[in-house]
């Protein structure tokens, strides 16, 4: 699929053009900034109530799923491979959930987030020893965890029977303990803290730069010694995980576990990850970032039911939106560098 | 010197390795052809019906669209690019040939015109995208993938939520019509098949398609100019999609979106098997008539077998995966994305 | 700044698709799965026509679809209620059943009146949330069963055959109801033996694939029983390219016009108008009459907050009956007599 | 025949990259229907004129002429058009093309109607350019990846060849970098056959090779360079092995240079030793010890396997016959990660490619080989790494705006330090150096000599590839010479008894 990492940039000998290089590097960070803001004011000037408390907590609410998807396939994406098996993980750990609750009870999440942990090390494991492409290794992983719901649920889309909301409740909490949370709901925190511990990981331990640098030159990461395989393994995982919780987000935001409940989001997470900043052929890209392209795909969605756009619209309108974008965040300046 | 005039035994040592590994490439080229073979035999013996006159022409029937499709993507895959647009702007010419035809609906009825304007739109879109991923600079993925959204509004404006039938005649004589015993649909499919196949070893633009994908800086260095290229081959793509929503639309006589659903994935999934690595560079469309032959044989022989719905898609997963990780290199210096 | 008047152009081409912005003007959402599901867009319509009979700028219509995606659903509902305070009622068709207790919580918070079609997960009904005016469905079970006696009387020999079974999308509420009512219906027709069962996920093409297989490995076949119109046409398409249409029965649901015209042709043995128009003109009636205070939901009898409506079985028989009243004479509701719609009260334990 | 006495003259030509010189006031002539050799160590200069000849790159100073006129080829293209061609050191074939669409590759004009390419006419066209350069068992229709890498010459050879006389049968230039380290015995026999029947149509070709016996046996007038400066020009009459060796190397460069008097007597204690090391196809029989303090050079010319010994010690290969012992435990490395946990790290060859990430900044990549020495609580503290970085580049003395600089904007020899600083900071005792001055700056050059006697000075091994058979003597306590694959030669090379050069390259081509 597009990923060989095809950096020009190092063998044409030739350096970035100098001089204040830092503001220019960064310029598309804030545009993408800019640009949510920009649509958050237009949305705001024609319907106020797109900035009223309920429909922030909405947006919060809703960014959380993507948020987590998006940071795992960040991950993924800093490799130059891809993960489409995320939208099946995610149904998969909906099911499992609605399934657990009733006979391991709190203990139901920790036994998804192990599900989420297994997932995504077996795609590692397809990729990164087998050799086989992140495409097609995912894309199998996919229909294998399609058909597991399907068995798991019996076929049924469950519900979250009331005996169980007790587990589930604390979604519309309004405070953690004495702390009052305000407009933020507890699903955006989880988004947060998965996001920062994903961010934490990848800038700071051995493991997570060394997916950057083999994203952006896995010849020499490999002779400067970085553990290639172990990252692109972790990487996977963390995509899986990020799936995983996702998942259960539906699961509990939707009192429900729906054996398709994950399949749209596959090539909206990764665009969500392109938004941010995070190139597609792998070696650039923060992951703290991703919650702007997150933000920026929600507010559209968001905005277009608030500011009423017309139902035949909508989908066109996305699609125009999504491309000016991207429009803004692609490199231009440097001609060198090769988009696939 | 020794008998054979190599400097050293560490160089005929080094001419036979070559030797070997030459070998083996051209086997690993061989296996999707292999496995083509070995499912068509196993699913003769396992599942009746298989090998019968009709299914063969129900498979031939139903390779037609992702056969189309795979044309146009082998051309993006072999410059390491990719296209998502198939779904929307599949659906969008598939409904937008019937509203022209004669139909239920609209009272046009414009014949032959109708495919060649469809077709068209196809390729303008293919065009469009083309253009804004190569002058936009931005990942051909994501320009596809907002593309594929757009068209697919566009497809239900085109009809407003309610679907034309068609009542042209010639629509029904060529969706039942067989020659040779093969469905006109597939003798369509297999005209792009071989346009294609001289697109590659024939013209120019085939020649520059693999070069600009085995080395692009060599492809620079001779002059050539890649943007033009890149540019073509998403008109290409865009011109399969359009004939792949056209036939998409004969066959079940309406016109609606869905006649793009779940096309793009498996098409890509037939180039890859067939032999085409994502990084581009190699294969082509004969080896993605081979993988979407597969890919066709694949699902055909799971409903034969009345394998239960819900473990189809984890079969399918199965085999897919084990076919591409049967004909990959595995070297240790050898980078898999 | 190139870039930033880029976003702004296209921020305000977005801006200019849109309908009159928010005011105090009512607006009567309609969530439904996708436009482009024809018997969803028929809600829409039942919806613009109890508009018209409102007076002139009161209110306008907004869908809402949630291309089968059930987060989008929830999260379109929710954006819509924050955006609209209280000048709102809505109608929703769940994507799938479970996910009606999310947005039954979401309607009790925003205070806003809705009305549900087709299905709720047992245990979850009106009466336990006071802005959940009504839910109203077809008994998809029934229809399930309805269109599979159907089908198997019109055998040659009634009552015993072999049949294909062409199931919808997997762990999809509307699939699963309708073939609990065939299998109720297999139960007692033991001369009818099912070869095979396959989903076609509501897609023709699909169908269409899957039936040219069957006919591959099974010759004798009497009829297939076919859970939606949109499969049924893909369905016909395969036997008319092996000249078996009419000689193989076959059924559909939902009442789409194509459907309609196959049963007249024959090429349909039936399938059930479950008349969207009534219920999405009725739905957003009720939620209207909840909304101006002419009915409460809290006083409203459990057989208004809790019915069946009637689907129209279409077969031979009953289709000039069924043009006379839904085609040739577009049939007009008053929406005042909100008891017409209610066929029988559903039981609830 | 274009009968102008010079056919081609370069007068005057400086080529400097960043930091280096590549080329100082360099002049070449070339006279019709000539064979002009051109000879020199490794990064005299030879491959950067060819560019400069071929357009790849343009001259910072000085002039060029083509028969008589002035010569500023922009592009390969130009320079084709011009009746100049090159054939590459590197393959430029596509591998998925056949021979025929190869050979004519971007000139597909002429056999084109309405963009269909007439392939029978081009491959009967192809067939006679083979048959003219004696090549008659290839057939045009074969794809290149199917081929072998001594036919693969032939066709580029046969390619080149053609382009060149499309313009005229004669007054062409044809460059031919190092051609035939891939050829057999016959094969070179064909090459020349093929040499004398271009030159006696009246084209000249400039002929560079490593194998000086070749040179003599073809060239009718030879170059040699040395250090990016004419050194000597010989008429093929007077000219031998021994006088070329001797003009190749000039002086030995003064201890003083290489800091000998500071070369460390190496301890006894050995950190590494290779027993029969072979690698099926690249070299075999190899025996080294490294010992603590000791710098072991390799010599050898292009394919003589000594960089594919390299692979094999720091684990980017693995070896196929022998023993690899490192601190006395056998080891046979699965990666090069598994090389630096027992303590061999490597400086690799092609620095932008496989020594430095471009994009991350300076003071990642120095802690890329060590994180652990920069973890606190198990995270990665860039507040030390930043502090070690600043260290490294005071004492390396890197020219750099500052240390989060992204390392893909430093010039060659910055960023060679920024490697080294890499290496230091890993606590790996046995380093293997693949041409660790290659591209640098002379100035760079005497730092890293130093550097590196400081680093054998704190007691650790190193394997050295010089990039100068010179620099190889200044350097190693022991040199290891090694032709096609095999040790032809082992010498000691004490601080003082440095051995001759001309010693050593005897053995070595």
């Amino acid at each position: 699929m597009s990923n060989s990492a095809h950096h020009d940039l190092a063998t044409s000998g030739r350096t970035w053009a100098s001089g204040r290089s830092w503001l220019r590097d960064n310029m598309s960070r804030f545009i993408s900034l800019a640009s949510i803001v920009l649509l958050v004011i237009i949305f705001t000037v024609m319907n106020p109530n797109f900035l009223g408390a309920a429909n922030v907590r909405n947006l919060l609410t809703d960014i959380s799923p993507l948020l987590v998807m998006s940071c795992g396939v960040a991950l993924v994406l800093l490799l130059g491979s891809i993960d489409l098996s995320m939208g099946s993980i995610a149904s998969c750990s909906a099911v499992m959930l609605t399934l657990t609750f009733t006979c391991a009870g709190w203990w139901s999440y920790a036994l998804i987030f192990l599900f989420g942990v297994f997932a995504g090390f077996l795609n590692g494991i397809l990729h990164a020893k087998l050799k086989v492409p992140s495409f097609i290794a995912t894309l199998s992983t996919q229909s294998i965890w399609q058909s597991a719901a399907f068995l798991l649920s019996g076929g049924q889309p469950l519900t979250l029977i009331p005996k169980n909301w007790g587990y589930v409740n604390w979604v519309r909490a309004k405070s953690i303990g004495p702390i009052p949370l305000g407009p933020i709901p507890p699903l955006f925190l989880i988004g947060l803290v998965l996001m920062i511990v994903y961010y934490v990981y990848q800038s700071r331990t051995e493991t997570g730069k060394t997916m950057m640098a083999l994203g952006a030159n896995e010849r020499a990461a490999r002779l400067i010694g970085l553990g290639i395989n172990r990252a692109k393994i972790v990487a996977f995982t963390f995509s899986g995980i990020g799936a995983a919780v996702a998942g259960m987000i539906f699961a509990v935001k939707l009192k429900s576990g729906i054996p398709t409940v994950g399949e749209q989001y596959n090539l909206i997470a990764i665009a969500s990850a392109a938004l941010g900043g995070v190139a597609l052929t792998g070696g650039r890209g923060h992951i703290i970032l991703v919650i702007l392209g997150v933000g920026l795909i929600t507010v559209i969605q968001n905005g277009m039911n608030v500011i009423a756009v017309d139902g035949f619209w909508q989908q066109i309108v996305f699609g125009l939106l999504v491309l000016a974008a991207i429009y803004m965040n692609s490199d231009r300046r440097r001609r060198d560098l090769v988009v696939k | 010197m020794d008998k054979h005039g190599y400097s050293s035994p560490i160089a005929e040592e080094f001419a036979q390795e070559m030797v070997r590994r030459n070998k083996v490439d051209r086997i690993v080229a061989m296996a999707p052809v292999g496995i083509l073979l070995f499912l068509v035999a196993l699913l003769s013996i396992v599942a009746d019906g298989f090998f019968t006159g009709y299914n063969i022409q129900t498979i031939l029937g139903q390779l037609s669209i992702p056969l189309v499709m795979s044309m146009g993507l082998t051309f993006v895959i072999l410059l390491a690019g990719t296209d998502l647009s198939g779904e929307g702007l599949g659906g969008f010419v598939g409904s937008i040939v019937i509203l022209m035809v004669l139909n239920t609906k609209t009272d046009l009825d414009m014949g032959l015109w109708a495919i060649l304007i469809a077709v068209a739109a196809g390729l303008v879109v293919g065009i469009i995208s083309g253009v804004i991923h190569v002058y936009g600079k931005m990942p051909s993925f994501i320009v596809t993938y907002a593309m594929s959204s757009i068209m697919a509004g566009f497809a239900v404006l085109s009809y407003r939520g309610q679907p034309a039938m068609s009542k042209y005649e010639f629509f029904i004589t060529l969706s039942r019509g067989r020659f040779l015993g093969i469905p006109s649909l597939t003798w369509i499919a297999l005209a792009i098949f071989a346009i294609s196949y001289v697109l590659q070893e024939r013209t120019r633009f085939g020649e520059y398609v693999f070069a600009i994908g085995d080395n692009e800086r060599v492809a620079k260095n001779t002059g050539i100019n890649i943007n033009r290229i890149k540019i073509l081959v998403f008109a290409w793509s865009g011109l399969c999609i359009g004939v792949a929503g056209v036939l998409g639309a004969i066959r079940i006589g309406r016109g609606e979106v869905v006649i793009g659903k779940d096309t793009v994935f498996p098409a890509i999934t037939a180039v890859v098997v067939g032999g085409t690595p994502l990084t581009g560079g190699r294969g082509g469309v004969v080896h993605s008539l081979v993988g979407a032959l597969i890919v066709t044989i694949i699902y055909n022989g799971l409903i034969l077998l009345g394998v239960s719905t819900y473990i189809q898609a984890a079969i399918q997963g199965v085999i897919i995966i084990t076919a591409v990780a049967l004909s990959v290199k595995r070297g240790r210096k050898v980078v898999t994305k | 700044m190139k870039k930033l008047f880029s976003a702004l152009l296209v921020a305000a081409f977005a801006a200019t698709m849109v309908i009159a912005a928010a005011g105090e003007k009512l607006t009567i959402a309609v969530s439904i799965r996708s436009m482009s599901s024809e018997y969803h867009m028929q809600y829409v319509a039942g919806a613009e026509a109890f508009l018209k009979t409102l007076p002139p700028g009161t209110a306008e219509v907004q869908v809402l679809p949630c291309e089968s995606n059930d987060d989008k659903q929830i999260n379109d509902i929710k954006a819509l209620l924050a955006s609209r305070g209280k000048n709102v009622i809505l109608f929703v068709d769940p994507n799938n059943a479970p996910n009606i207790t999310a947005i039954a919580e979401a309607c009790e918070d925003a205070g806003v009146y809705w009305c549900s079609a087709w299905n709720t997960p047992e245990g979850i009904t009106p009466f336990l949330y006071e802005y959940w005016v009504h839910h109203q469905s077809c008994d998809g079970v029934k229809q399930g069963y309805d269109i599979a006696v159907n089908l198997f009387n019109s055998f040659k020999t009634p009552g015993k055959g072999k049949i294909l079974v062409m199931q919808g999308m997997l762990a999809n509420t509307a699939n699963t109801t309708r073939m609990e009512g065939l299998d109720q219906a297999l139960k007692e027709y033991p001369g009818i033996e099912v070869l095979d069962s396959q989903a076609g996920d509501w897609d023709t093409k699909k169908a269409l694939n899957i039936m040219e297989t069957w006919l591959a490995r099974y010759n004798d076949i009497d009829g297939v029983w076919c859970a939606s119109d949109g499969m049924a046409l893909g369905i016909v398409q395969a036997l008319k390219a092996k000249g078996l249409e009419k000689k193989v029965g076959v059924t559909g649901v939902d009442g789409v016009m194509d459907a309609i015209e196959a049963v007249g042709t024959g090429d349909l043995v039936c399938t059930i108008a479950n008349n969207g128009w009534m219920q999405g003109g009725y739905g957003v009636a009720y939620a209207y009459a909840a909304y101006t205070g002419k009915i409460s939901p809290a006083t409203m009898t459990p057989r208004e907050r809790m019915f069946y409506t009637n689907g129209f079985l279409v077969n031979a028989e009953t289709l000039p009956q069924y043009r006379k009243d839904f085609i040739e004479s577009v049939p007009v509701y008053d929406y005042n007599n909100l008891d017409f719609p209610i066929a029988r009260p559903m039981e609830v334990e | 025949m274009d009968t102008h006495p010079v056919l081609f003259s370069a007068k005057g030509i400086v080529k400097q990259y960043p930091g280096t010189t590549a080329l100082n006031e360099v002049e070449l002539e070339v006279r019709p229907g000539e064979v002009v050799g051109l000879v020199g160590e490794n990064g005299a200069g030879k491959s950067t004129l060819l560019k400069l000849i071929m357009g790849i790159e343009q001259p910072t100073s000085g002039a060029m002429t083509m028969r008589g006129d002035p010569y500023t080829p922009k592009t390969p293209i130009e320079a084709n058009g011009m009746g100049v061609g090159m054939v590459f050191q590197e393959q430029s074939l596509i591998q998925n093309l056949t021979v025929g669409q190869n050979i004519f590759f971007g000139l597909e004009k002429p056999y084109l109607k309405y963009g269909f390419v007439d392939k029978r006419r081009m491959y009967e066209d192809a067939r006679r350019i083979l048959a003219e350069i004696g090549i008659k068992r290839i057939k045009p229709e074969r794809r290149i990846r199917d081929l072998d890498f001594a036919t693969r010459q032939m066709v580029e050879i046969a390619k080149v060849f053609s382009v060149v006389t499309r313009r005229s049968a004669s007054g062409n230039l044809i460059l031919l970098d190092e051609p035939t380290s891939v050829l057999n015995d016959d094969e070179v026999k064909n090459l020349f056959a093929n040499m004398r029947r271009m030159t006696e149509r009246g084209n000249s070709v400039i002929f560079v090779s490593h194998r000086l016996d070749e040179v003599l046996e073809i060239s009718n007038r030879i170059y040699v360079f040395k250090d990016g400066r004419n050194a000597a020009l010989l008429d093929e009459a007077d000219a031998d092995e021994a006088i070329l060796y001797e003009k190749m190397v000039g002086k030995t460069a003064s201890g003083e240079y290489y800091k000998v008097d500071r070369q460390a007597v190496p301890g006894d204690e050995v950190l590494l030793e290779a027993t029969d090391l072979g690698m099926r196809g690249f070299f075999g029989g190899v025996n080294l010890k490294v010992r603590r303090g000791e710098v072991v050079g390799i010599c050898g010319s292009i394919g003589s396997g000594k960089e594919d010994l390299c692979a094999v010690v720091c684990g980017d290969e693995s070896y196929s016959s022998g023993k690899l012992v490192v601190n006395g435990k056998v080891r046979r490395f699965s990666s090069p990660r598994a090389a630096l946990k027992a303590g061999v790290l490597s400086i690799p060859k092609e620095r932008r490619e496989e020594g430095i990430i471009a994009e991350a900044s300076i003071h990642e990549n120095i802690a890329m080989s060590n994180y652990k020495a920069f973890k606190r609580f198990g995270l990665v503290s860039t507040a030390l790494e930043r502090e070690h970085a600043k260290r490294h580049v005071a004492e390396l003395s890197i020219k750099t705006p500052g240390i989060t600089q992204s390392v893909g904007f430093l010039s060659g020899g910055n960023a060679q330090k920024v490697v080294f600083a890499r290496i230091l900071s890993s606590d790996a005792d046995v380093l293997v150096l693949n041409h660790p001055t290659r591209g640098v700056d002379v100035g760079a050059k005497e730092e890293i000599y130093s550097l590196i006697r400081d680093i054998t000075a704190s007691g650790k091994g190193m394997i050295l590839l010089g990039d100068t058979l010179d620099e190889c003597i200044g350097l190693a306590s022991r040199i290891i010479v090694m032709k096609d694959g095999l040790v032809t030669h082992e010498l000691d090379a004490p601080a003082g008894a440095k051995p001759e050069q001309l010693e050593i390259v005897k053995y070595m081509v």
